[in-house]
Order: structure tokens, then C-alpha cells, then sequence
């Protein structure tokens, strides 16, 4: 037994750690430090177990039982104890995450300096990363419930951060009233859960699933809860608020916060429920909430003026991109033939988004926190003519921009083809949408450009210079992402996409992990 | 703005109609109807970890793992009234 | 917060203190009676709450600091994560005092029984650290709550200073 | 019927406390209504746990006992109180923030972020 | 060229087609601009702006077009779609409140039935 089967619960323990420590952090050297060293650590554990899943297949890790693999006690057919359970799935989103993380985390080193209360906001960041690696790695509804808790109890917190501004408390203030009582409609339905089938084990819930009307009414609750964690459409109104009033950094990781709600739901609708749900309505319903959020978050990005709101609607729409990709998968599911002609492809295309948006729109939020500490603004009104003075910055925009947009080489073009092209077989109406979404995507980043970047110099500021440095290393993280996403897809789809989303469609071996190795 | 909250009070009644029908549906009230977990939680926690109080048993070993993020999340609340609070820059 | 009368004062000096009595002897018992960790720490925290009221905010923290509430929070806490840790060479936050003689390690009679207090392992350890977390955590909500309403009461105009 | 009164209480409990939510206008009032679907929450654990005639799940002088009600939902229900405090406690916060910058308890006028 | 390659069912792409298609394009570019006139110069009346014959504005504030004004024809069309969208986003709370709970009854009465 290799210290490597404990990596689960190091991945949630270590930052957890970090947080109530790095309030006794008196000198902000010292806290820097403690901040990059955990952040640091977290990743490489992240990432240390990505490998031993890839490697070794689905991880199952029992806490607090006698043996690491010990599921079932004797004599038992539910499991009793905690499980957390990493298939290539979620290894993958927690790797995302963490780089993710990793880079906001370094641009908002020098942020710190600027607040009197830094310790308080590493606390909180270390929190949030927490509790989104806990999202990812869990395998029990309740400890799942817990987990978004912490998320949300902590980016509550970041979003209000600058509280001298009122609209930073009212975003956080609206943020807090709906998902406080979306995470208890998730709670009545991990109870309901519970009062049939006894137990709280996505794994063990599923095997023994039988879907009727409780089901199913627990099944709408955790859809809608995780669906407006995730910020789809009809239930988005909290997301242009909370990201384009929270710190640039912030800004950047609650997008992969974002992501791991919607791991949540992917996870419920196909591990647990899976083939037990008869019928596409589910299928529909999440394509469907996928299509409204592509469309309505583009339109309404076009006429957005400040820089933050408008990529804060990007996200919404690039959500639709992922909630369609897996849609379409979860509609193939039941027919084999179906699966292997467009479902498959599609899931891909849906889970190569995922990291692409993780890393293209943290990179265009972090450019636009640069944006905002060089000149105390984001309104694009007010800027204009930087590229000259901000060249670093530029570049990055540029990437970033053109990524988002699926302009060719790069890596948002791969996972839109994919897309695409499985859409089309579905409904042409489907792809059509995703490409008229695209366009309009490149529409409004070009006037981001122009009126951002490009055009004379202004006087009022002549006296902008370019970021600090450690600035620009947490934006030259992504971007090296994302152009090594982009020079190898082939290398990424095989050995990154691909087993997660075998890993997802295969609810056999997930349930199997858990219920099949008990003595 | 009258027209919204009409179309509110209708969902709103739906849903919570839903819900309770939900509610009616789990079983009667006073009988379980699987309790595997439970039974080996009352007969095995005082064997197994020497715990009188089963309640605090599972909060504390069981499902240790909750508790832990549990007291993160007072924690967390705890930083975010701190930073909000903080002192004027 | 003005301090209340000196009838307020004088019955809260003699009797809060039985609170924090009480308090204590939740968090210890936590393995044998219901309570534990979290209700005997918001027990203790009402004794905070009851000085914090009877004797106004000011003369509250002229004798203790808050740094004290935030410093038993994080010790609480880490704590709690040191106990997984050191349970880590089986799992995390095995217990790996329990039935093992020693501190917190004598078993118990099966079925109802007069309870020891010696039993059970990192249950009584864990309660004890929550119930410091949580006597911190409270206080120190409560005390950063008070302190804020002068903030509050005292800008009442919008968007005072913009820090970048 | 008389049975679920429990059950009962928790519909009734949830329906004031979404009801507050939608259509009161004072945002502390908001709060108390998202801590009163909180306590419907709780309650619906404990509920869904309950053996008829079952003692505590404490053998601490336990005395005759036939069974015990089930302990996980209370544990669950534990939890769940704790982390609806804090939410609880971060509400009033940024409500006490939002008055001391907007100057208002409305809802309705709490609108600056809009389109 | 495997590498760079990805299959999608329905046909192909590659990335390193298109890295060389951009090279090329910039080498044209390179090559067109070789090819410009020998006696430019900085400084001089050369690069001075052409601003319609009249003075060039100082601050470069009064030459930008403000980012509010950017696709108005397009705005100004669909005018009355973004007016029904835009007044969907209220900002008060309890609209949003109330949307949510119509989302969860529409998707529990389409998933019950």
C-alpha cells in the first residue's frame, strides 16, 4: 500500500490546514509564502492524483475505516462510512481546478498588499479551494452538501470582499439569499434520498435505485440546485454580479467553482441515476438549459460596457457549451449505437470544455484584474489605448480572446468542433446556435479589444504601467495552458478527456468500486 | 410589477404542492423503511469505538469527514465576518 | 453598547459563570451524554454573549483581547486536522485511541451502563478541540459583530473610499 | 393523518419560509424567512429518523429500552444546524453592511447591479 | 502527422496545419512589407494622423469611440428583444427568487409527468 491511495483526503486536508494557519500568520512575508507553499502543494497533490487514477483506475478511499478499501463492513450491504471515490473524471476536474487556482492564487499575491486584512483572505481562499476539491472528490450526497456549503459560505465572503464598495455587498447579499436556500432544497433532497433507500452513498443509492416519483422529485431538486450553482440561464441573474463585483483573482477561481457544481450534477445524472432514469427528458431538460444559457449569455454579453460583467456573461455562456457537450451524451446513453455516433464525441467536446474554459476565461479574468489594478477601472468607456503601455497584458488578452472565441489553432476551436459536429446529428438547430453563440463571442471580445486595448492614448492615462511581476507569471500559467492545450490536442483528448468521459458514462464500475469490494 | 408576483404565487404553489406530495410519499411517520446503517451504527458503536453517546460517535467518527467540514464552514463564516469587519485601510 | 444596570451587572457576574461551568461539562461529556462539542462550545460562547451585554462592548475588551477568541478557533481546529492526521498511517481520521488502553482508551459495557469517561478515543478528543473552535468562532462572530455596528453606524453614507 | 403532524409541520414550516422569501420586502425579514426553511429543513431529518417508541441513541443510563430512533439524521441534522448558523450569521452581516450603504431595508431598492 | 491531429467522428483537424497556414501568411506579410517605400521616415509629416482635414484633438479620449456605442445597428435592430431581456434582469432579489421557483416547478412537472 503506497501513501498515494491517501491522496483524497490529503487533497481536501491540506488546504483545510492551510486555512487555520494562515491566521496566525503575523508578517505578510511569511503568509505569502505560506500562500504560494500551499497552493503549491495542493496542485502537485492534485495532480499526484490525476497519475494514480489514471494509473491504477477509479480510487476509493474510506475515512476513518480500518483499511483504506474496506467499503463494506462485514456483514453489511451498505457501506456505513464516509467514501470518497476519484474516477478519471473527477481526477481531471480537480487537476483543472487546481491549476486554475494555482494561477489566481499567484496573481493575488500582490493584491494582498494593498488590503489590510490579508490573512483573512488567504483563510477564505484556501477555504474555497477546499471546498472545491471537495465537490470533486466526494462520494456521499451529505459530505457533498457540506462541501458546497464551504464554497459557497466561503466565496460569500470573497465576493464582499471590497466592502467599502455597496455594490460588492449587494452582489454577495442576492448570491447569498439563493444559494443558501439552493443548497437546502439540495438538502431535502439528500433527505429524501435518505428516507428510501437508508443510506447516504452516491455509489450504493445507485445500485439500488428504482426510480419513481420520490426519485424523481429528488432528482429536479438537485438538478435545479447545481444548475443555478453553476449559473445556467433561467437561474443566472446572481453571476454577472458575484464575478464582475469579486476580486480579479477571485473572479477567476469561482469559475471553476462554478465547474464543480456542474461535476456535481453530471455525476448525479449519470453515476447515480444513470440508466435507472428512463426516457430523455433529463437529457432535454439539461440541453435545453445548455441552449438558453449559450444564447441568452452572449446576447446579453454584446451590450455589457464594464469589462468584468461582460466576461462574467461569457461564462454563463460557455456553461451552456459544457451542459449541451454532456446532454447530448446523457441522451445517448441508453442506445449503444446512438453512444458511439455522436454521444461519445459530443461528451468529449463538453468535457475538453471544461478545462478550456477553466483556463481561457480565468486568463480573461485575470487580465481584466491587471486591467483594473494599472487603472482603477473597468469600464471599457473609460479605457482605451493600453496595448503600448501594457504589452504583457495585451498578449495575454489576445490568447485568451482568441481562445474563447474558437478561433483555429487554438484550443477552444477542438472542443466547439466536436460540439458541433455531434450537435448535427442530433438537430441541426442545435449546432446552429452553438456557431451563431461563437460568433457573437468573438463579436464582443473584438470590442473589448478595440475600445480596451487599441485606439490613442488618453491623458488621463498616461501614467499606466505594466502589471508587477508576479502578476504576470500567474497569467503566463494559463496562457502557457492554453497553448499547450492548443499544440496537442491529440496528446490531451487521449489521455485527459477520453478516460474521464468513459469514466462517466461507465456507471457499472462506479457503483462496482464501492459495492463490489466488500469481503 | 403586479404581473410577476401572480405568476410567482401560481409556481410557488406548484412547487410546494410537489414537495408536499413528496413529503406524504416518503413513509408513515414513526417507521422507517430501511435502517441497515442505522441498526449497525446502535449495535456496533459501543464495541467497535467504546461510545456510549451513538450521536456522537457518527458526528465524530463515523462521519468524522462532515464534522471536519463542518467546522470549516463556522470557520469560514468566522473569517468572513472578520474581513468584513476589518479594521478601515 | 452602553453597559446595562448594576442589578444586570452584579447577577451576571455571579451566575455567568455557572454558564461557562455548564459549558465545559457538555464539551467533556460529549461521548457519554448528549451534547458535545458544538453545543457545549455555543454554551460557553452564551457566557461570552451574557459579559459582552451586561458589561458593554468597551470594558469587555479592555480585559480580553479578541485576538485571544480567533487564536482558541485555530488551535481548535487545527486540532481537529492533527487528529486526522496522526490517524493517517491507517486512514485519515481513523481512531486510534479507542479500545487501546491509555488516554481515552478503556472500553465500555455493553448495552446501557453508568458510562466511563475514559472511553471512546479521538471522540473526546475531537469534542474537546470543536468545543474550542466553536467557543472561539461565536465570540468572535459576536465581538467583530459589535464592533462593526460602530462601522455601521458611524459612515452611513455610500461608497465611502474606493481601495483599489 | 394525525400521524404526519410532524411531517405537516414541515410543509407548513417550508411554505412560510418561502413565502417570506418571495414576497416580503424587508431583507431581515428575508433572512428569518431563509432561517425558517433552515429549521423545516432540520426538522424533515429528524422526522424522517423517528422510530415510534424509540428512546434516545445514548446507552448512558439508558434504563429499559425496546429500540432506539435512528442516530444518522441527527448527526445529519447536527451539521446542518451548524452550517445554517453561519449562513445565518454572514446574512446579518451583509445586511448591516448593505443599510449602512444603500441606507434602506427594501429589497425593491436594492438594485443597482440590474442588466 | 499524427501529432496535432484529432478525429471527430465525422472528419478531421489539425492543429499544425494551421500553425504553418498563419507562418505562411505571415511570411507574406513580411515580404509585402519588405517591399514599402524606402524613404519613410519618423517624426516627420509622415506619420502625422489624417483626422478629416481638420486639427487632431490632443487627448485621445475625443478620437475613441466610447464602447457603449460599439454595434449599435445591431443593438438598434434587435432592440426589442434586449429590451424584454434586459428587464428580465430586475436586480431585486425576489424576482430572482421567484424565477427560481418557477424553473423548479416547470422542471419538476416535465420530469414527474
Amino acid at each position: 500500500m503506497s501513501w498515494q491511495v491517501h491522496l483524497p483526503a490529503l487533497v481536501v486536508s491540506v488546504p483545510l490546514l492551510g486555512a487555520f494557519i494562515s491566521i496566525a500568520m503575523v508578517k505578510p512575508r511569511l503568509r505569502n509564502l505560506w500562500f504560494a507553499t500551499i497552493l503549491v502543494a495542493t496542485t502537485i497533490l492534485a495532480f499526484l492524483m490525476w497519475r494514480y487514477v489514471a494509473i491504477n483506475g477509479t480510487l476509493v478511499y474510506v475515512m476513518g475505516g480500518e483499511r483504506w478499501n474496506l467499503t463494506l463492513p462485514s456483514g453489511m450491504t451498505l457501506p456505513i462510512r464516509i467514501i470518497m471515490e476519484v474516477d478519471a473524471f473527477g481526477a481531471f476536474m480537480a487537476l483543472a481546478g487546481s491549476i486554475a487556482t494555482l494561477a489566481s492564487g499567484l496573481f493575488s499575491v500582490r493584491f494582498l498588499d494593498r488590503v489590510n486584512d490579508g490573512n483573512k483572505f488567504v483563510a477564505l481562499f484556501f477555504l474555497l479551494f477546499a471546498g472545491m476539491l471537495g465537490l470533486e472528490v466526494t462520494g456521499d450526497f451529505f459530505n457533498f452538501f457540506v462541501f458546497l456549503e464551504i464554497a459557497s459560505v466561503a466565496s460569500f465572503g470573497l465576493i464582499a470582499f471590497w466592502r467599502d464598495r455597496p455594490e460588492a455587498i449587494e452582489a454577495s447579499f442576492k448570491y447569498a439569499v439563493l444559494s443558501t436556500f439552493v443548497a437546502l432544497i439540495f438538502l431535502i433532497g439528500v433527505g429524501i434520498l435518505y428516507g428510501v433507500y437508508g443510506t447516504l452513498n452516491m455509489a450504493a443509492i445507485a445500485k439500488n435505485m428504482q426510480v419513481g416519483f420520490l426519485e424523481k422529485l429528488a432528482l429536479v431538486l438537485f438538478i435545479v440546485s447545481l444548475a443555478m450553482k453553476s449559473g445556467a440561464v433561467p437561474l443566472h441573474m446572481w453571476e454577472p454580479d458575484a464575478y464582475g463585483q469579486a476580486p480579479a483573482g477571485v473572479s477567476c477561481f469561482l469559475v471553476v467553482v462554478g465547474q464543480a457544481s456542474l461535476y456535481g450534477m453530471f455525476r448525479i445524472a449519470f453515476s447515480v441515476y444513470g440508466q435507472a432514469f428512463e426516457g430523455s427528458v433529463l437529457a432535454w431538460v439539461i440541453i435545453v438549459l445548455g441552449l438558453l444559457s449559450m444564447f441568452i449569455g452572449v446576447i446579453m454579453a454584446v451590450i455589457q460596457k464594464e469589462a468584468k460583467r461582460l466576461m462574467a456573461y461569457h461564462c454563463i455562456s460557455q456553461t451552456g457549451y459544457m451542459l449541451m457537450g454532456i446532454g447530448l451524451g446523457l441522451l445517448a446513453l441508453s442506445s449503444s449505437q446512438a453512444m458511439s455516433e455522436y454521444g461519445f464525441t459530443a461528451m468529449k467536446g463538453g468535457i475538453f470544455h471544461i478545462i478550456n474554459n477553466a483556463m481561457y476565461k480565468g486568463l480573461l479574468f485575470l487580465t481584466a484584474g491587471s486591467l483594473f489594478y494599472a487603472t482603477g477601472t473597468t469600464n471599457l468607456n473609460k479605457l482605451g489605448g493600453l496595448a503600448r503601455k501594457m504589452p504583457y497584458t495585451t498578449f495575454m488578452f489576445a490568447v485568451a480572446a482568441a481562445a474563447i472565441a474558437g478561433l483555429p489553432p487554438f484550443n477552444g476551436f477542438v472542443s466547439k468542433l466536436l460540439i458541433y459536429e455531434s450537435s448535427f446529428v442530433v438537430h441541426p438547430f442545435l449546432a446552429v446556435v452553438a456557431m451563431v453563440t461563437s460568433i457573437l463571442t468573438l463579436a464582443s471580445f473584438v470590442k473589448v479589444f478595440q475600445s480596451g486595448f487599441l485606439g490613442p492614448s488618453r491623458d488621463d492615462l498616461n501614467n499606466v504601467r505594466e502589471v508587477p511581476l508576479s502578476m504576470v507569471v500567474g497569467m503566463m500559467v494559463l496562457c502557457v495552458m492554453i497553448i499547450s492545450l492548443s499544440m496537442m490536442p491529440n496528446w490531451v483528448l487521449a489521455n485527459l478527456i477520453e478516460p474521464a468521459a468513459r469514466d462517466l458514462v461507465n456507471q457499472a464500475s462506479y457503483i462496482q468500486a464501492v459495492m463490489g469490494s466488500g469481503l | 410589477m403586479k404581473g410577476p408576483r401572480v405568476i410567482f404565487l401560481i409556481f410557488f404553489v406548484i412547487f410546494v404542492g410537489i414537495l408536499c406530495q413528496g413529503l406524504y410519499n416518503i413513509h408513515p411517520y414513526g417507521e422507517p423503511r430501511v435502517s441497515a446503517m442505522d441498526d449497525y451504527f446502535i449495535n456496533n458503536a459501543q464495541s467497535e469505538r467504546a461510545a456510549n453517546n451513538v450521536v456522537t460517535s457518527i458526528v465524530f467518527d463515523y462521519r468524522g469527514f462532515d464534522t471536519l467540514g463542518e467546522a470549516a464552514v463556522l470557520f469560514t463564516a468566522v473569517m468572513s465576518v472578520a474581513a468584513l469587519f476589518r479594521k478601515e485601510e | 453598547m452602553r453597559p446595562l444596570s448594576i442589578v444586570v451587572r452584579t447577577i451576571c457576574n455571579i451566575f455567568a459563570w455557572f454558564v461557562a461551568i455548564f459549558g465545559a461539562y457538555v464539551i467533556l461529556h460529549g461521548h457519554l451524554t448528549p451534547g458535545g462539542g458544538f453545543q457545549g462550545g455555543a454554551i460557553v460562547a452564551t457566557f461570552i454573549a451574557l459579559l459582552l451585554v451586561a458589561h458593554g462592548g468597551k470594558s469587555f475588551l479592555g480585559w480580553v483581547k479578541k485576538e485571544i477568541f480567533s487564536s482558541f478557533e485555530g488551535a481548535g481546529l487545527v486540532a481537529f486536522v492533527c487528529v486526522g492526521f496522526l490517524g493517517l498511517s491507517t486512514t485519515f481520521l481513523y481512531n486510534f485511541l479507542a479500545l487501546k488502553g491509555g488516554l481515552f482508551g478503556s472500553a465500555v459495557p455493553i448495552g446501557p451502563n453508568a458510562g466511563v469517561l475514559n472511553s471512546s478515543g479521538t471522540i473526546a478528543l475531537a469534542n474537546i478541540a470543536v468545543g474550542l473552535e466553536v467557543v472561539g468562532g461565536l465570540s468572535a462572530i459576536l465581538i467583530f459583530m459589535f464592533l462593526g455596528m460602530r462601522y455601521v453606524s458611524e459612515g452611513g453614507k455610500e461608497g465611502v473610499k474606493d481601495d483599489k | 393523518m394525525i400521524n404526519n403532524i410532524p411531517m405537516l409541520t414541515v410543509g407548513a414550516l417550508f411554505v412560510i419560509g418561502l413565502y417570506g422569501v418571495l414576497f416580503k420586502r424587508n431583507i431581515i425579514k428575508i433572512a428569518i424567512a431563509v432561517s425558517i426553511i433552515e429549521s423545516s429543513t432540520n426538522l424533515f431529518l429528524i422526522v424522517l429518523g423517528y422510530r415510534t417508541g424509540g428512546s434516545i441513541p445514548v446507552y448512558t443510563l439508558a434504563g429499559e429500552f425496546k429500540k432506539m430512533v435512528l442516530p444518522t439524521p441527527q448527526a445529519l441534522t447536527l451539521t446542518a444546524i451548524v452550517i445554517g448558523l453561519a449562513t445565518t450569521a454572514l446574512l446579518l452581516t451583509l445586511i448591516m453592511l448593505l443599510y449602512k450603504h444603500y441606507g434602506t431595508l427594501d429589497v425593491h431598492e436594492i438594485r443597482r447591479l440590474r442588466g | 502527422m499524427v501529432l496535432g491531429t484529432v478525429y471527430t467522428g465525422f472528419g478531421f483537424w489539425n492543429v499544425y496545419a494551421w500553425v504553418m497556414f498563419f507562418a505562411l501568411g505571415a511570411l507574406i506579410v513580411l515580404f509585402l512589407r519588405s517591399t514599402g517605400r524606402g524613404d519613410y521616415e519618423k517624426g516627420t509629416y509622415q506619420d502625422e494622423v489624417f483626422y478629416g482635414g481638420n486639427p487632431v484633438p490632443q487627448d485621445g479620449e475625443d478620437l475613441a469611440v466610447p464602447a457603449s456605442s460599439s454595434y449599435w445597428g445591431f443593438t438598434k435592430a434587435l432592440s426589442r428583444f434586449y429590451d424584454v431581456l434586459v428587464s428580465i434582469h430586475t436586480g431585486i432579489l425576489s424576482d430572482y427568487m421567484g424565477i427560481l421557483v418557477v424553473t423548479v416547478a416547470v422542471i419538476s412537472i416535465l420530469i414527474l409527468l
